[in-house]
């Protein structure tokens, strides 16, 4: 059937969780690998529906639209969840194979809610949507129950995130009170005007939202989340929440919104030189390479605030550029992990003593993962980075601009740390370290993709500024 | 112009060049020893006869370039040959000598290993090519490298036996303090291109005479040059690096800081003298300076025991002399005096050379008698010694007069008595170093040279030599003292018998304290007293430069190092080490309190309020 | 000419690097030729360009272009003209060298070879792209791999600076070959932070449209611009370029650095950066480089004098190379900002002859620390008469690093003092004469000290032999380009000065 | 004005519900805090919806509702999953993931 129809890929996905479920309830006692091997599969083919989709439909009276920006959306949530389906297999934690089913399931939902998010038009099924989003994860943090960093990660995150949800709910509200319309094409003239009601709730969303992406202050959940989850999940949700984060970001402040939208430039601005700093200097620090990834993300998500603080059409669309590059860097870079540690059992930076020697290929795609997020040539984190201070530039943003370049030789200097305990350092043990065929696949998928984008990011770049160009052509 | 000694000119320069590449390239050549000299010889030959053929032939003045520097408008700067009267007989000189030295190399360093004795001859015949090179430069930018690679040889040479700790710092020693006297060449250079838009020494002459030179700013430029010259050519306070370069092997004192290098100053204020002539206070204090070194190395000289440094002393002092007569305007004069100089200084160290050959001692005192064990080397000494005395029908005479006379001429009078008592004392210890060395009892020696035999006669590779420049000093004093040469200053009638008798009353002197011993040397120093103290301390020049050195700019350097480590680089590590810092402390604030998280969360959403208040 | 002769000549170092890691473990012989094959045919090219540039027409030739982010105007576009030929030559002649000079690595030399192949393809790549955008790509891969060949094969210093700013020091972890690793790579991406807001800041005033050279050379920037970009470009290119008091890096990263890398380092990424000011800083901003020319000579006045007190001031000899780099690169930056012909001439010639003189200086160090194992000058003595070659080599390099006729650095340094003194501020030239003699001083100081003087009485210095085959032609290679270059200098002034007036044309220099 | 008076009412149990959620150290008085804040919004929601008349504010109240309990209840589980591996419920003394 036509993929172009909208919610088709949604039921498609809904399926695809009820037969998951319906597996674990039939197969009950025995392991639940081949539950993993479902999801995969499936989420291959609705990947591949995703590619194939057109652009332009609307169902639900518009509430539901399946447009440049919600198929780009789509596309990058299932291929970061394909990724992560494809490290989780490699999980030898006994958990996954008895309660793999319940893992799956949930992640679906979660995805579901992602998939619907992309699209949301409407107050009430973007809140929803969010929801269904982030629920899920709050369980999947906890997953490993029996880990006692696991329930402390999931009770901070639970905590902030519902907070954060009720104010976003909040400010929701005041937005519906301003509108008088849950249809999200009543807010652009509403801002154009200055309603302060209006005003008042984006900017509440704002901060709501500001958790959903971990920007500076909204961030704290993000180390100690990263840390207790398990590594293919942690570094799913450190592209793919944070990616919708910024769909619905896009979809209130930008779409539509053309001049008026300048209004929050000063404050996201503000966010990205925040994050940006605070989140690369307090990587400097960390011992646990999750926690070292998770401040260097924070610090990514202000890069990725400066390209929106341009709010023109490159802007946006170089961020579009910084989230896939982003995901491909920073997903391997913790599947690398996730190897690491199942043979060392210790994400500690001081497990990765000389890895090049022990095993030069996962060493070098290691490397090659935190010099795409370090930004350096011929790899995909280099371009994103390039795009987004030409787009600050492009404003007239130099000073913001040239933080950002400053800050990133901080950030090259914690990567070449672990750079320099890979190559340089001699290896406790010499004997080379396993890894499982799905997570190689994982691993090699981002190499391809970072170093792809990175050669010829070309085609890349038209698409997304094609994307961007919607955005501020619509009324 | 197409002339038939072009190619001559070439060759005197070229031959040394190429054997010097065939030893440089060709190892085995070079490790060859003998064969490695014979084939420098050939090419110092080589060059000796075309030069004479080039000195015959020559009629008008030749000049030859080629672009060496290319700049947008055609050539910066060339190399090429400017043969004329000046030039040639330079060559001629220079050709003769090294040659002469080369043979005598031969036997002097019979007992050398063979490596050593090709590197000697490489350099020989770099240094011959470069000299050369300098003598024929058409423009200053030859004439400069030139000058920097003679430079280099001597530094070479003085260091030949660098494994005696004196050989090697000598050689640091005078090449630092020539270089110190370049930097002022090379700063004229570059101003006096600036000013005239030119080094061509042709060119410039012809601004020069059309007047095109601009006077203001051009004192300056011949100064700077004046400096290279007085670094080379040893003037006071320059010299100290002259003595000290006794430390290399006899011949090269003889060649290189006896009859050419050390006259590559001299040889250059003659070139530049139409220059000089426009700036006359630069003149005076040439004139000055040459008189106060001529001077005051006559009296080093005195002070003396090693037969070397007396004479290296010497060299200086005749090198005053030249300068003088350049300083007073008359460069001729100078130039004359150069070439005598040349011939019979190099003579002197080459007698000198088999001397020490002999005994294996510098120290004269532990000398004497010499006469009798070798009666050759007495003879050609004495004559070498009567020329610098000056005494008629020898080399120095009538060169020596010339300068007085140019310098009396030139009305300066100050430096014409500082002169005819330099020429009193030159007289005086080179008798001195005569009778002490070759006549008196004959002294023991223990630490004979060669064991057990007595002292004799050098082999003819060495006495050849030395009977040729005896023979040509004999030649140009005889020939001089009939055939008075043109000058542009007439000499006043009283010079010749004042100059004559000046130093023949130095020669008494000599011979009454140091034969006779009528006079005790001993009262003698008493008489000088103090003076004789400061001489033998060489007046302290040295220790001056020693203070300098250390106390200025190695402490200097040590502060500026300091600097860089603790200063320029310890802001850079304090603020590195700030940046790791700074995420410690923001590592503060995530406490793990989710209270404390949320507390953050509120306080951003109350910021954003708080701003959002501003913006409506 | 249908070969892209300059795409293969920057490629063919990266192809054997690759073709090395594909290479089995434990294949010593095989590694080195494929690098000295890659670096040999990167030789020939640049013969070849050499040999075929027009001079006649000048500008730049051998055009190549290829869209590669047409949407954002970046295109692979290279070309070059008399001055980066020469640098393109410079880098041939070094790395070649190079290759023989590290024949004996013995740990890892797969990614040894690897790395600093990529390394060149690096350096290729920035002298010859005339897409502002390309030249960065590339100036970065010139930088980064330094880190690792610093990190892995360097060696650590004896420094451990106490007392003032003790702590500082002892947190970052002075005189570790780590430490200077990191400081070398972090510092110079410092200088590319600034470099890239620059370049941004051209791209966007220009219109977003282009980052060729060409296109940005058309444009007349506003002042205030391009006064401030200037800077960024000055600082940027200059802390590669070791400009005071950006020049700390040099010395520790340079004496950690393993041989090759030292020669590579010191030898042409240097020149590197002072090319970037001459190329894009200069080039593109005719304005601000006539405002702030007085800064960049009067800093680099400084350079001069300081680097030659400071290289007096060491005991280390890798030091004293590394401080008389900063000493020479004062040249190089002095002859640019004059702004004449002559100068400018200079500064490029300078950057030649500087850099194949202390590649050699760095080969040679090598080797004499890989035979005596020290580098304490003072301890060493009378090193002529067990390793004559090392000795006259180091010697030929000597003079030529104090300028001695005959050898390049003179013409470089003779040319620069004329363009200084018909410069604005005349009194350039004084510093710039002091320095040479003061570099006459400590390096004579040293000659003396290792090789021509009495013999150290220290057991380690006894018996050790001179250089022997490859470790030849490395250095045979050097001395005689230095020479060649030294006596018929007209070989590389004539391109350069193709390329250097109509630079000054642009300037209003001339 | 009746308007006003909601959303202020509105405004002062979400503050109340933030202070609540900052304050105490049980994790369960938290999660009330929490429900506090939720309820907030759904009065102003029902307010808003009133005043223009129209449902869909309510519908999006039932939505809210829901979604409450969904988190109510999750959160309940974390906590005692918590509590059986900490042995406590205390949110400040939960910090061994820090720095």
């Amino acid at each position: 059937m036509n993929t172009s129809y909208p919610l088709v890929i949604e039921s498609g996905l809904f399926t695809l969780l009820l037969a998951v479920f319906l597996l674990g309830l039939v197969r009950r006692r025995a392991d639940d690998l081949l539950a993993g091997w479902v999801t995969l599969v499936g989420l291959a083919g609705l990947t591949l529906a995703a590619w194939s989709a057109e652009p332009g439909r609307v169902a639900l009276e518009g509430s539901f639209v399946l447009d440049e920006l919600s198929l780009f959306g789509k596309r990058l949530f299932l291929l970061s969840g394909l990724l992560s389906v494809l490290a989780t297999l490699a999980m030898t934690h006994p958990s996954f194979r008895r309660r793999g089913t319940e893992y799956y399931v949930v992640f679906l939902a979660s995805l579901l809610g992602m998939l619907v998010l992309a699209s949301a038009r409407d107050l009430i099924v973007l809140f929803v949507a969010f929801e269904l989003m982030s629920i899920p994860l709050y369980f999947l943090t906890g997953f490993l129950k029996g880990e006692d960093a696991a329930p402390e990660g999931a009770m901070k995150f639970f905590l902030i995130g519902s907070i954060s949800s009720a104010v976003i709910l909040y400010g929701l509200s005041f937005v519906y009170g301003a509108a008088g319309t849950t249809n999200m094409a009543a807010i652009p003239p509403a801002v154009a005007v200055g309603d302060p009601l209006m005003l008042l709730g984006l900017g509440l969303m704002l901060g709501g939202l500001g958790f959903k992406i971990a920007a500076v202050p909204f961030h704290m959940w993000v180390p100690d989340t990263y840390e207790a989850a398990n590594t293919p999940f942690v570094a799913w949700i450190s592209i793919a929440p944070k990616a919708a984060g910024f769909v619905a970001i896009l979809r209130l402040y930008v779409e539509g919104v053309g001049e008026a939208a300048v209004l929050w430039v000063p404050l996201i601005a503000t966010l990205a030189a925040v994050s940006i700093v605070a989140g690369n200097l307090m990587a400097i620090p960390q011992k646990n390479i999750k926690r070292l990834l998770a401040y260097s993300g924070v610090a990514h998500i202000g890069y990725l605030l400066l390209g929106l603080a341009a709010m023109s059409v490159s802007g946006v669309g170089m961020v579009l550029f910084y989230l896939v590059a982003y995901l491909f860097g920073n997903m391997g870079a913790f599947f690398v992990v996730q190897a690491v540690n199942g043979a060392e059992q210790s994400d500690d930076v001081e497990a990765y003593r000389g890895l090049a020697r022990r095993s030069p290929m996962l060493a070098l795609s290691l490397l090659l993962f935190l010099l795409s997020l370090g930004g350096i040539p011929f790899m995909a984190g280099f371009w994103a980075k390039l795009f987004v201070f030409w787009a600050a530039i492009e404003q007239g943003m130099y000073l913001l601009a040239f933080l950002g370049a400053v800050l990133t030789v901080v950030a090259l200097y914690y990567y070449l740390v672990v750079a320099r305990r890979m190559y340089i350092e001699d290896p406790a043990v010499p004997t080379p370290i396993p890894v499982p065929a799905p997570l190689m696949v994982a691993i090699g998928g981002c190499l391809a993709g970072i170093i792809v984008m990175g050669v010829y990011p070309e085609p890349w770049v038209q698409a997304f500024l094609r994307v961007a160009l919607t955005l501020f052509s619509t009324n | 112009m197409d002339s038939p000694l072009d190619p001559l000119v070439l060759a005197v320069v070229l031959a040394p060049v190429s054997a010097f590449m065939l030893l440089a390239l060709v190892a085995p050549l070079r490790r060859s020893g003998r064969p490695a000299a014979v084939v420098s010889i050939l090419g110092a030959a080589t060059a000796f006869v075309s030069a004479v053929l080039v000195w015959r032939g020559l009629d008008a003045p030749l000049q030859r370039v080629w672009t060496w520097l290319p700049d947008a408008n055609g050539a910066l700067a060339s190399v090429g040959f400017l043969a004329d009267e000046q030039s040639s007989v330079m060559l001629l000189l220079v050709t003769l000598v090294s040659l002469l030295v080369q043979i005598y190399s031969l036997g002097y360093l019979s007992d050398e290993p063979a490596p050593g004795i090709g590197r000697y001859y490489a350099y020989q015949s770099l240094f011959a090519f470069s000299m050369l090179g300098l003598v024929v430069a058409p423009n200053l930018v030859q004439l400069f490298v030139c000058w920097e690679l003679v430079g280099l040889c001597s530094y070479l040479l003085i260091g030949f036996w660098y494994r005696k700790p004196s050989a090697a710092r000598a050689a640091v020693k005078a090449f630092w303090t020539t270089k110190a006297g370049d930097v002022g060449l090379l700063i004229g250079i570059v101003l006096l291109w600036r000013h005239t838009g030119t080094f061509d020494f042709a060119e410039l002459r012809q601004l020069v005479d059309g007047g095109l030179v601009g006077i203001d700013g051009l004192a300056l430029i011949t100064f700077c040059i004046y400096l290279g010259a007085a670094g080379k050519s040893a003037q006071f306070p320059l010299h100290v690096w002259l003595p000290d370069a006794m430390e290399g092997p006899t011949p090269v004192s003889a060649l290189i800081h006896a009859a050419t290098m050390v006259t590559a100053g001299v040889y250059l204020l003659v070139r530049m003298a139409f220059l000089f002539a426009l700036t006359p206070d630069v003149l005076l204090l040439v004139a000055w300076v040459g008189a106060g070194t001529a001077l005051m190395a006559a009296m080093l000289a005195c002070a003396q025991n090693d037969i070397k440094r007396v004479l290296a002393y010497s060299t200086v002092s005749q090198l005053g002399y030249m300068m003088t007569a350049i300083g007073a305007g008359f460069a001729s004069a100078g130039f004359f005096h150069l070439l005598t100089h040349g011939v019979f200084k190099a003579l002197l160290f080459l007698g000198a050379g088999a001397v020490i050959h002999a005994v294996g001692t510098n120290d004269i005192t532990r000398m004497g008698g010499l006469a009798r064990r070798m009666p050759q080397t007495m003879v050609v000494f004495l004559v070498g010694t009567l020329s610098l005395a000056g005494l008629p029908l020898f080399g120095g005479f009538l060169s020596k007069e010339e300068v007085l006379a140019a310098v009396w001429d030139g009305g300066m009078t100050g430096p014409f008595v500082f002169l005819l008592v330099a020429a009193f004392l030159t007289a005086f210890y080179m008798f001195r170093v005569v009778f002490l060395a070759f006549f008196g009892p004959e002294t023991s020696r223990e630490s004979e040279h060669g064991g057990g035999h007595a002292p004799h006669d050098a082999p003819w590779s060495m006495s050849l030599p030395l009977w040729a420049l005896a023979l040509a000093s004999m030649a140009i004093g005889v020939y001089f003292t009939f055939h008075h040469p043109e000058t542009a200053f007439e000499a006043p009638g009283w010079l010749a018998p004042l100059a004559t008798g000046v130093a023949s009353g130095g020669v008494v002197l000599a011979w009454l304290t140091f034969q006779r011993k009528m006079i005790s040397a001993e009262a003698l120093a008493q008489a000088t007293g103090p003076l004789r103290t400061a001489a033998a301390r060489g007046f302290w020049v040295d220790e001056a430069f020693v203070a300098v050195y250390r106390g200025m700019l190695m402490a200097l350097a040590r502060i500026v190092g300091w600097i860089d480590r603790y200063i320029v680089d310890g802001v850079l590590n304090v603020v590195s080490a700030w940046t790791v810092s700074g995420g410690d402390g923001l590592r503060g604030i995530q406490t793990g309190k989710v209270q404390d998280y949320v507390l953050a969360l509120a306080a951003g959403v109350v910021a954003v309020m708080w701003w959002l208040r501003g913006a409506m | 000419m249908g070969w892209p002769v300059l795409s293969i000549m920057t490629w063919a170092p990266f192809a054997s690097a690759l073709v090395i890691m594909a290479l089995g473990r434990s294949r010593p012989a095989l590694v080195r030729w494929t690098a000295l094959i890659g670096t040999a045919v990167s030789m020939v090219c640049a013969l070849w360009l050499y040999v075929n540039y027009d001079v006649a027409t000048a500008g730049f030739q051998f055009f190549e272009e290829f869209p590669l982010v047409p949407s954002m105007g970046i295109t692979y576009q290279l070309a070059i003209d008399g001055m980066s030929l020469l640098m393109v030559l410079l880098t041939a002649i070094i790395i070649l060298a190079g290759v023989f000079a590290s024949w004996t690595v013995k740990t890892r030399d797969q990614e040894f070879y690897a790395l600093l192949l990529l390394l060149v393809t690096g350096v290729f790549g920035v002298f010859v792209s005339l897409d502002l955008f390309v030249f960065f790509l590339f100036y970065e891969i010139a930088v980064l791999p330094m880190y690792l060949l610093i990190g892995i094969w360097g060696s650590s210093g004896e420094v451990r600076p106490q007392g003032l700013f003790g702590w500082a020091f002892g947190r970052t972890g002075v005189g570790t070959k780590e430490y200077a690793a990191m400081k070398l790579t972090l510092y110079l991406l410092l200088g590319s932070a600034f470099i890239l807001v620059g370049m941004l800041a051209l791209y966007v005033a220009a219109g977003s449209t282009s980052f060729s050279l060409l296109a940005l050379e058309a444009v007349e920037f506003d002042p205030a611009l391009q006064s401030w970009v200037f800077l960024a470009f000055y600082i940027g290119f200059g802390i590669l370029a070791a400009i005071f008091p950006f020049h700390t890096w040099s010395p520790d990263g340079h004496a950690s650095a393993p041989t090759a890398v030292s020669m590579l380092h010191a030898g042409v990424l240097m020149k590197l950066g002072a090319y970037g000011v001459i190329r894009i800083g200069m080039g593109l901003l005719p304005d601000a480089t006539q405002q702030w020319v007085w800064l960049v000579g009067a800093i680099a006045c400084i350079n001069i004098v300081y680097g030659a007190l400071s290289a007096m001031a060491q005991k280390d000899l890798k030091y004293v190379i590394a401080y008389s780099s900063v000493s020479h690169m004062g040249i190089v930056m002095l002859g640019a900002a004059t702004l004449t012909e002559n100068g400018m001439n200079g500064a490029v010639f300078q950057m030649f002859a500087h850099g194949i003189m202390t590649g050699l200086f760095f080969a040679l160090v090598g080797l004499v620390y890989e035979k005596a194992h020290s580098r304490e000058i003072f301890r060493m003595g009378g090193f002529a008469t067990m390793m004559p070659g090392i000795a006259v080599a180091f010697t030929i390099g000597g003079l030529s690093s104090l300028g001695l006729p005959a050898t390049a650095g003179f013409v470089a340094e003779f040319l620069t003092f004329l363009g200084a003194w018909s410069s604005a501020n005349s009194w350039w030239l004084f510093p710039a004469v002091i320095g040479a003699f003061l570099t006459s001083l400590y390096v004579l100081r040293v000659v003396r000290a290792i090789f021509w003087g009495p013999k150290s009485d220290d057991p380690r210095f006894q018996e050790l032999p001179d250089a022997q085959g490859t470790e030849w032609v490395a250095i045979v290679i050097l001395v005689g380009v230095l020479v060649l270059f030294g006596v018929l200098p007209g070989l590389a002034i004539t391109p350069i000065d193709a390329s250097t007036v109509p630079l000054l044309m642009r300037l209003g220099g001339m | 004005m009746g308007l006003y008076a909601y959303l202020s009412l509105a405004a002062v149990v979400f503050s109340i519900g933030l202070f609540g959620v900052m304050t105490r150290r049980n994790t369960v008085g938290i999660l009330l805090g929490i429900e506090l804040m939720l309820n907030a919004v759904n009065i102003n929601l029902v307010a808003f919806s009133r005043f223009h008349g129209e449902v869909t504010g309510m519908v999006l109240t039932v939505f809210a509702i829901c979604i409450t309990v969904a988190e109510v209840a999750l959160g309940l589980s974390i906590v005692i999953l918590l509590f059986r591996t900490r042995r406590t419920a205390m949110a400040d003394h939960v910090d061994w993931l820090k720095g």
